[in-house]
């Protein structure tokens, strides 16, 4: 062996060598399978079983619905004896074929020859062209050369005209022979059309439909490798160019891949299957292609968040609505939740958080019930008065104001108060601070108990003398009850002893807007009543309680009926004497934030305790943030004390701090688990007091909190969607601009405004029933014609001037027969056109809109216009006041003061009011006089020719001439000033 | 100059036999192959039958040496497995790479659009809803919908539809179309150019600008060129 | 004469230091042993042999063609690399750093280097082949060495290519384009080649415009930020390291082929 | 007057005349048998590959392009800087063609004189490599380097406006390298110029030491040792490929029309185009009938013409003119040898079929994209 210079059996080297390179083979195949196999294959696999089986359905239906159709049979057999006769008739001139084919060959080459020749021609034309332009030696032969080709291409030209005509003679002939045949086989195409598109589509994805040939493609078009080619499973993308992913170092195009599996999301056809093929829901809305929002413009991903790139159920970062949905998705799809990407899915209850990113200049956001719900908690509750919102900059502090406390409150109530808000009134939005998770041990309380009688002495201590009239009158409760009922306090307060349990909404928010007046007698006297019923901004001036202008003795009755009302058990609640031991604790705690151990000793001793409770409540309201909410001396530009909340969900997971609590590592659960028990996350850790959690809890619903936690998911960084949201015109700014201010007024609590709100109206029903001693049916006709006004349309129908001076001094009665108050709101001139602006600009008008035109009027025409707007005719009066005139029909239909018409109406919308009611405002009762349908002969004959845009006109400008003083002959004028 | 020899052997073996091919054999096992093209290359002009008879003389890479030639029947069985699965390995290789150069999907702007309903379209309308868009007339006549392409096939700008005169007017060069799209005026070369279309399986149209099809190339009468109402 | 005493001292110093001759082996070249060692011993000399017939050595017989071809190369290799920290080869950025190149960045003559360098190689290498063939240097045993030149010869053409879209500019992508349509010609891979159509089984198309020859050269079915990124891939990486390999089988032929050719 | 020489150059470079001229000069100039030699050697041509034909080549083309210069079509043209390599490379082709030549014959002449070539003298003695050859190339290297740093400060590489897949220049040009494929185009569709003939030109270059087994001149500069070889490959190099560049680069404007060096590109220029296939013309103009439907019947004249072109020609060839080299390459080699030979040659016939009867395809079969 040694000679041969080897070592190793040739052999055993072929046996190993074979050995390993099948194991290489192997190894590798199975890299390709291991590529190959995908579960979105899978999915898009069962989706076409599940496509097939719909087309065929359908294609069933299709047929047995045609064959069903005795037109379609009927042209069936029509077909069928006019290819007959096509054959017989038609084909059988073997003659005419042959001539058209004879002459279709000579066009075909007189055509080439023209075309030949007119190429050489234009070629020609440009040597000549440029051989003059540049004075070419030969453009002498240029030009010969041109036109003689000048004139073989004309001639050429009548010859192909000519070979066109003989063809074209010819094949008409045949043509008409065979028209019948082309029209009904064109009316069958037609009537089969639906069936054959899904004749189509069968073909296409059925094996059972398709030929041998097309099955075996099918099959061997998605092999491995082969895929390559043209395959029927291939992962969908949408690419959004101006809906970015934020990468941190910039924000690239937005891959959205979810319609890989989704495959069903944007067909209706899908409502009813399971995931992940089902239907999207509310297609004229989301996705569709005649949504606002459609799938190739928005993708998936930019409202429901998850990870867009991803094919696989974890790799797109699906988050489950609830742990049993986790359990099991564990099961069926391995779930686990990818750690390490910042915007997981969100779960399904809180999808609607996605709208705000976009949305977010709007008050509410239409079509997103939760996340408005939880705008309107975060404004009701006041969270943007401690966190920074964006949204909420300038808005007021949510609290009442403290500094004229003394005249309102005493401290024995206030301490109660403040130990524990929620024991008064249950759905009060002063939120509880102390009795916490974090300070109810025995220590903790003790404690508490002192801070509060230094809040307490500090408040009292600081407040200004608030100088409220005794109550002049006595007042009377039942007339106050009345009033309360009537005059529109229900639009914003509620007397409510006990907790509902109704889900938290919008609607039911607005109701929520001003305090719960229950047991209101415990906590104040009707003579603060009675001043802040008279005029709310001499106590608070920032108030958005609006003054009512009731007279003296109003204010009393319902000051009267107010204060009756007593929470006895609330008053026993026994209050504990100041503890000077644990005040001093509580001083030296403060005191040594700024000095030595012995230096805030000595302090302390060298202080009295009037004092010390002065200094100790300071502090504490500076620490529990207090005057955040609440106007409180000395704290005039504190700052908030809470975390800014603008972009709070665009927060990297990490920086949420779970404490040692068990639940799970989502932003949403966090939310949850803060606004359900605020101080939760201090459980198991050793705090000193002042390091302790402070936010305090709001004693919040679980639906009221899910609306909460929608919202803060909705709160994130914007410049993804920046080229998506509304831009930042004139008209849109105000519009945002006006919105805020009809929440901050709370003026849907008793209009309609943009198709939301009159939350009035339920308590006006309860009124007239209990009040009016109508039946309920009877109540339930007329609660409108008592109810505020819808403001639809106001910005075209009002002349800008006057809705500007009714906003600020609501003076003119405009529906004289309402109980309810237009309330006189403290509007400064900014609120004011503010409004003007919104109300023009929600009905696309551009301010200040104010057209002249011209309103005279002959006799003649007056006479007609007094006739139209007789009883002979339109009978105005039946239902319009006029002046103090009260109509004539019944109550439900009553409608506003045409005596105001005239500085009131935009004479423009007139017209068009007169023209079609139902138009402007869908549902009115405004009737129709001039049919839109039969528009030209729906008026009056006999009036003006008949000329329907003339009465309109006159009738209109009649309108404009009444006054509240003088009118002419029409009804007799009893001025009265309102 | 002193120190001549090893270059110089070096160098007679390489130059001083050429042509033929240096004859020293290089040293390793599979010698064989190497000599017999040299003896190919010495005598000029081989006939192809000479050439393969040699070759095949030559095929058997690998002598056995001695005391290895146990089993022949099972030494080529082996080796013909290693090698086969060793050939099959590095075409994988070669198929991996080409399966690698075609990825599952593109990030190019989509080339076709969904162009509503053919009810949308009335019969002898020249549409002109995706000329901004698409870059794409929509015609309909008597029995067919067709996607006519907006670029002039003379330099490339975008002629106008001329409702009342019935014709497409470029308005670089005045090259004329007919509706149908056929050049009868100007400069313009040849038909514009019409694009696939097809209905989904929801009945919508489809057009699909990555086909193109030429009238001068007889490509109109393809039926994915139009649709048949 | 002292100082050139000194000088001399420090100069046997310096050279008889370990690490001098560590590195240098044979000492300064006076002797013809001295060069005969000189390039046997180094490592990139190694590529000559170490002495020659005296027709090798004239520029009149070998024109230096392919040596240049060579040095162009490296020229190329190393102004490459270079370009390549100021150049991002995206359809965002490609254009304006070729701009930036010009106008901003020190030195950005780099670029003109490397691309005349470029057009200076096409033209050495063709011009080598000429010289080749003038001088029969193909017939055996060269046969092979020239199949691998004319296989070296398509690369340096396919590096220029390749090379040529990266600016971005109009002239890039056309250039390009007309190129690479003729890839969508290739018989049976291409859409557009002959025999296309015949690689389909019933309705289902095989080459199509996402699956044929073009597609697979430029990522997408028309030049574009895909293209872009292949072109750029192969330019600086995939065709210089085959360009290499085949280099090295070359220059390894021609000395094993008995050097530059010469008459018998 | 100078109007004059341009007009007449500008028609006289047109391919169509300079083509045809260029492949009779050629045939003089290198002349592939002996029968061409003699002709050369009675005119003289041969004289072109002394110092004074050396002087007259180049300084023909110098001072024709001192002229263009003068002309402002020519010199925007010739200073696009992708254009400048070119002029470079025209300069560098003649001057080493002549350099190669000159060597050749001087060669020629001591082998016909009994003696040794040149290169077998200068071969009987050994030169050290250092420092001889390793300076020689450090110097060449450093010229070479001199040339591109200088070119590059004085020419700026060339960036034109961004990228506009929606707007394309006319003309769009490929790589000045490849313009001969492009140019190509102009007569055989692109599966044919851009993917069959450069793999054949790739293939044919590779199999050129397999099929020319002519033993004498290697290693030396001849041109009479191996004439044939020489001539045949003088026609690939000179004629089919640098020409047809520079005929891409400088003298195809918009459209891909031909333009004189003297002419402006005008993008309104037009080229009648009445190019016609032989079915066609079988059809249609000789029988004065349709073209048949079906695709076979149709082009079977197309057919037929190849099968005799790749089919008998061969063999035609073997029994004449090339019967010596049949029987030199032996079967195998010398069908290899004639079908490269016959590729090569369908460029000027199919150009010559083009210009002389307007043929577009000999075989027209778009259906499958099968045209030739």
């Amino acid at each position: 062996m040694g000679k041969d210079e080897r070592h190793y059996n040739i052999n055993k080297l072929n046996v190993v060598f074979a050995v390993v390179s099948v194991v290489l083979l192997l190894t590798l195949m199975s890299v390709f399978m291991n590529d190959y196999d995908r579960d979105w294959k899978d999915y898009q696999r069962q989706f076409r079983t599940i496509e097939i089986e719909k087309a065929r359905v359908k294609l069933d239906k299709e047929n047995i619905e045609l064959s069903q159709q005795a037109e379609y049979e009927e042209l069936e057999g029509k077909i069928a004896a006019a290819k007959q006769a096509y054959k017989d008739k038609c084909l059988a001139q073997t003659e005419l074929q042959e001539q058209i084919e004879e002459a279709n060959a000579k066009l075909t080459l007189v055509e080439q020859d023209y075309k030949f020749r007119k190429a050489e021609f234009d070629a020609a034309k440009y040597r000549f062209e440029h051989g003059e332009a540049y004075h070419e030696h030969d453009v002498d032969q240029y030009r010969e050369a041109f036109q003689s080709l000048d004139q073989q291409v004309t001639k050429l030209a009548l010859d192909v005209e000519e070979a066109k005509t003989a063809l074209k003679s010819k094949q008409r002939m045949m043509d008409n022979c065979g028209a019948q045949l082309a029209q009904l086989e064109r009316d069958e195409r037609q009537m089969t059309a639906r069936q054959s598109i899904l004749v189509r589509q069968l073909d296409s994805i059925d094996p059972n439909a398709m030929n041998l040939t097309n099955q075996v493609a099918n099959m061997v078009r998605d092999l491995p490798i082969l895929e390559l080619a043209n395959p029927r499973n291939k992962v969908e993308q949408i690419v959004l160019k101006d809906v970015t992913e934020d990468v941190n170092f910039m924000n690239v195009p937005r891959v959205d891949r979810c319609t890989t599996c989704h495959l069903g999301i944007t067909n209706p056809d899908y409502v009813n299957e399971a995931q992940p093929f089902t239907t999207h829901p509310n297609l004229e809305l989301y996705v569709g292609k005649n949504s606002p929002h459609p799938l190739e413009e928005f993708g998936c991903t930019v409202c429901h968040a998850g990870r867009p790139r991803g094919t696989s159920f974890n790799g797109a970062v699906h988050v489950p609505s609830s742990p049993q949905q986790k359990k099991e998705w564990e099961e069926k799809y391995g779930y686990h939740q990818m750690e390490l990407w910042e915007e997981p899915m969100l779960p399904l209850p809180y999808t609607e958080a996605g709208c705000y990113k976009c949305h977010s200049g709007e008050f509410p956001v239409k079509g997103a019930e939760k996340l408005s719900t939880g705008l309107a908690m975060i404004e009701t509750a006041g969270c943007y008065a401690c966190h920074e919102i964006e949204r909420y900059k300038d808005w007021p502090k949510p609290g009442p104001n403290l500094t004229k406390l003394a005249g309102k409150i005493d401290k024995e109530w206030g301490w109660r108060w403040l130990n524990d808000p929620h024991s008064f009134r249950h759905n009060t939005m002063m939120p509880s601070y102390f009795n916490q998770s974090n300070n109810s041990d025995v220590v903790s309380k003790k404690r508490s108990d002192q801070e509060i009688h230094a809040i307490l002495h500090y408040l009292f201590e600081n407040a200004q003398p608030y100088p409220s009239d005794r109550l002049p009158i006595k007042g009377d409760p039942a007339r106050g009850e009345e009033l309360v009922a009537s005059v529109g306090c229900y639009a914003c307060h509620q007397i409510q002893p006990e907790k509902g349990d109704e889900m938290v909404t919008v609607d039911g928010l607005r109701r929520r807007f001003g305090p719960n007046l229950i047991d209101i007698g415990t906590k104040t006297s009707a003579r603060w009543l009675y001043n802040w019923l008279k005029d709310p901004n001499s106590y608070h001036p920032d108030t958005a309680m609006p003054n009512l202008r009731l007279t003296d003795q109003e204010a009393a009755d319902i000051a009267s009926f107010l204060i009756q009302d007593k929470n006895n058990a609330f008053s026993q609640h026994p209050v504990p004497a100041v503890n000077v031991n644990v005040l001093n604790d509580i001083v030296l705690g403060f005191l040594k934030r700024a000095d030595t151990d012995q230096g805030a000793r000595n302090t302390l001793a060298g202080m009295k305790l009037e004092q010390k409770l002065e200094f100790a409540g300071e502090k504490l309201i500076a620490q529990y943030g207090c005057f955040s909410c609440h106007n409180i001396k000395g704290f005039d530009n504190a700052k908030p004390i809470g975390v800014a909340l603008s972009e709070e969900s665009s927060k990297s997971l990490h920086k949420f701090d779970f404490g040692f609590l068990h639940i799970e590592h989502s932003k949403h659960a966090w939310y949850a688990q803060k606004l359900k028990d605020p101080r939760s996350f201090d459980k198991g850790k050793i705090k000193a007091p002042d390091e302790k959690l402070r936010m305090p809890n709001f004693n919040l619903k679980n639906d009221e909190i899910e609306a909460i936690v929608t919202a803060l998911l909705g709160f994130v960084d914007e410049s993804q969607v920046q080229a998506k949201i509304k831009p930042r015109t004139p008209e849109n700014l105000a519009k945002e601009q006006g919105e805020e201010l009809v929440a901050q007024f709370n003026c849907r609590g008793c209009h309609m405004v943009e198709g939301q709100g009159g939350s009035i109206h339920d308590s006006v029903e309860k009124w007239l029933v209990d009040f009016e001693e109508k039946t309920d049916n009877e109540a339930a006709k007329v609660r409108d014609s008592f109810s505020p006004p819808n403001l639809h349309g106001v910005g075209r129908k009002l002349n800008p001037e006057w809705l500007f001076n009714f906003l600020h001094e609501p003076k003119q009665k405009v529906r004289p027969w309402l109980r309810v108050r237009m309330p006189t709101f403290n509007f400064n001139v900014v609120h004011l056109n503010t409004l003007v602006k919104y109300f023009q600009a929600v009905d696309g008008d551009n301010f200040p809109l104010k057209i002249n035109v011209e309103t005279g009027l002959t006799d003649k025409e007056y006479e007609a216009a007094a006739k139209l707007f007789s009883e002979d005719y339109f009978g105005c009066t039946q239902c319009h006041v006029v002046g103090s005139k009260l109509p004539t029909g019944s109550q439900d239909s009553w409608a506003p003061n045409l005596a105001l018409a005239k500085t009131r109406l935009q004479p423009e919308w007139l017209i068009e009011w007169i023209k079609n009611p139902s138009k402007l405002m869908p549902g009115t009762k405004m009737p129709t006089f001039f049919d839109p349908e039969n528009y030209d002969t729906s008026g009056p004959d006999d009036l003006l020719d008949g000329n329907e845009n003339e009465q309109i006109r006159v009738l209109r400008n009649f309108l404009l001439t009444l006054s509240e003083e003088q009118q002419r002959d029409v009804a007799a004028p009893v001025p009265e000033t309102p | 100059m002193s120190d001549k020899n090893k270059p110089q052997k070096n160098k007679s073996q390489k130059t001083s036999k050429i042509p033929p091919r240096p004859t020293a054999p290089t040293q390793d096992a599979a010698g064989g192959a190497d000599q017999a093209s040299n003896s190919q290359n010495k005598q000029i002009g081989v006939t192809p039958q000479e050439l393969q008879k040699k070759s095949a003389v030559a095929t058997p890479i690998v002598r056995a040496p001695e005391g290895e030639n146990v089993d022949r029947r099972t030494f080529i069985k082996w080796a013909a497995l290693g090698w086969t699965a060793f050939a099959a390995v590095i075409g994988g290789y070669g198929t991996l790479l080409l399966r690698y150069l075609f990825p599952n999907v593109l990030f190019e702007p989509k080339q076709s659009f969904r162009a509503g309903y053919p009810d949308d379209y009335t019969v002898g309308e020249v549409n002109e809803n995706f000329k901004e868009t698409q870059a794409v007339w929509i015609v309909r006549d008597a029995e067919k919908i067709y996607a006519l392409s907006t670029v002039c096939t003379h330099l490339g700008c975008t002629p106008n539809w001329l409702e009342s005169e019935g014709k497409y007017k470029c308005p670089c060069h005045g090259s004329g179309f007919y509706k149908n799209g056929i050049n009868f005026e100007g400069p313009a070369p040849r038909p514009l150019e019409r694009f696939k279309i097809t209905q989904a399986p929801d009945g919508e149209i489809i057009v699909d600008k990555t086909k193109k099809f030429q009238q001068e190339k007889g490509e109109w009468t393809d039926p994915e060129s139009f649709i048949l109402v | 004469m002292s100082e050139n005493n000194a000088w001399k001292k420090f100069q046997s110093f310096v050279v008889n230091t370990q690490v001098w001759r560590a590195i240098f082996r044979t000492g300064i070249p006076t002797t013809p042993r001295q060069r005969m060692m000189v390039v046997l011993n180094g490592v990139f000399l190694h590529l000559h042999p170490v002495r020659l017939p005296k027709h090798a050595v004239k520029v009149k017989y070998t024109w230096c063609m392919g040596g240049l071809s060579f040095f162009v190369f490296l020229v190329l290799t190393i102004t490459g690399i270079l370009l390549m920290f100021y150049y991002r080869p995206t359809v965002e950025y490609a254009y304006g750093d070729i701009i930036d190149l010009r106008e901003q960045v020190p030195l950005g003559i780099m670029r003109e280097i490397h691309r005349w360098g470029a057009h200076l190689m096409v033209i050495t290498v063709w011009l080598h082949m000429f010289r080749v063939f003038m001088t029969g240097s193909y017939k055996p045993p060269r046969e092979f060495n020239w199949a691998v030149g004319v296989i070296l010869l398509v690369l340096t053409m396919l590096m220029s290519f390749t090379g040529y879209l990266l600016p971005w500019d109009q002239l890039a992508i056309w250039a390009i384009t007309v190129g690479s349509n003729m890839a969508g010609a290739t018989p049976f891979v291409g859409t557009g080649g002959p025999g296309s159509s015949l690689l389909a089984i019933g309705d289902v198309n095989f080459v199509t415009s996402t699956s044929d020859a073009k597609f697979a050269m430029l990522g997408g079915r028309f030049v574009g930020e895909a293209a872009l990124l292949r072109f750029y891939v192969l330019h600086c990486i995939g065709l210089p390291f085959v360009m290499m390999i085949f280099m090295i089988v070359h220059f390894w032929r021609v000395r094993k082929d008995g050097g530059i050719s010469g008459p018998t | 007057m100078i109007e004059a020489i341009k007009a007449f150059i500008n028609k006289f470079t047109n391919p169509q005349i300079l083509f045809p001229l260029l492949a009779v000069v050629y045939v003089f100039v290198f002349p592939i048998n002996k029968f061409f030699l003699r002709i050369n050697e009675r005119l003289g041509i041969y004289k072109l590959w002394t110092n004074a034909g050396g002087a007259l080549m180049i300084g023909t083309l110098f001072s024709f392009f001192c002229f263009g210069m003068t002309d402002a079509n020519f010199r925007k043209i010739v200073t696009k800087p992708d254009n400048v390599p070119i002029v470079g490379l025209l300069f560098l082709v003649v001057f080493f063609l002549w350099f190669a030549m000159k060597q050749a014959y001087e060669n020629d002449a001591r082998i016909a004189a009994g003696k040794r070539p040149n290169e077998a003298e200068d071969a009987k003695e050994k030169i050290l490599v250092w420092p001889d050859l390793v300076y020689i190339e450090l110097i060449a290297l450093i010229l070479c380097s001199v040339l591109l740093l200088v070119w590059a400060m004085s020419l700026h590489a060339p960036i034109e406006e961004p990228a506009n897949p929606s707007v394309s220049p006319n003309p769009s040009k490929a790589p000045w390298y490849f313009l001969g494929l492009q140019e190509m185009l102009v007569y055989f569709d692109p599966w044919l110029a851009g993917v069959v003939f450069p793999t054949v030109i790739l293939l044919g270059l590779m199999s050129i030491p397999f099929i020319d087994n002519n033993t004498k001149g290697s290693g030396y500069y001849t041109f009479k040792d191996r004439q044939m070889a020489v001539s045949m490959f003088m026609f690939l190099w000179l004629v089919l490929w640098i020409f047809l560049i520079s005929v891409g680069t400088f003298l195809r404007g918009p459209n891909w029309n031909f333009f004189g060096p003297f002419e402006y590109w005008d993008s309104h220029k037009l080229a009648a185009l009445t190019n016609i296939n032989l079915s066609e013309y079988v059809y249609m103009i000789w029988m004065k009938r349709e073209l048949p439907t079906n695709i076979l019947l149709r082009e079977m004249w197309g057919f037929l013409v190849l099968g005799i072109y790749f089919g008998l020609m061969p063999l035609l060839f073997a029994k004449t003119f090339l019967k010596n080299v049949f029987k030199n390459l032996g079967p195998l080699r010398y069908s290899v040898f004639v079908i490269l030979l016959l590729l090569t040659l369908s460029l000027p016939i199919k150009m010559l079929l083009r210009w002389a009867f307007n043929v577009k395809y000999i075989i027209a079969i778009p259906e499958f994209f099968f045209n030739i």
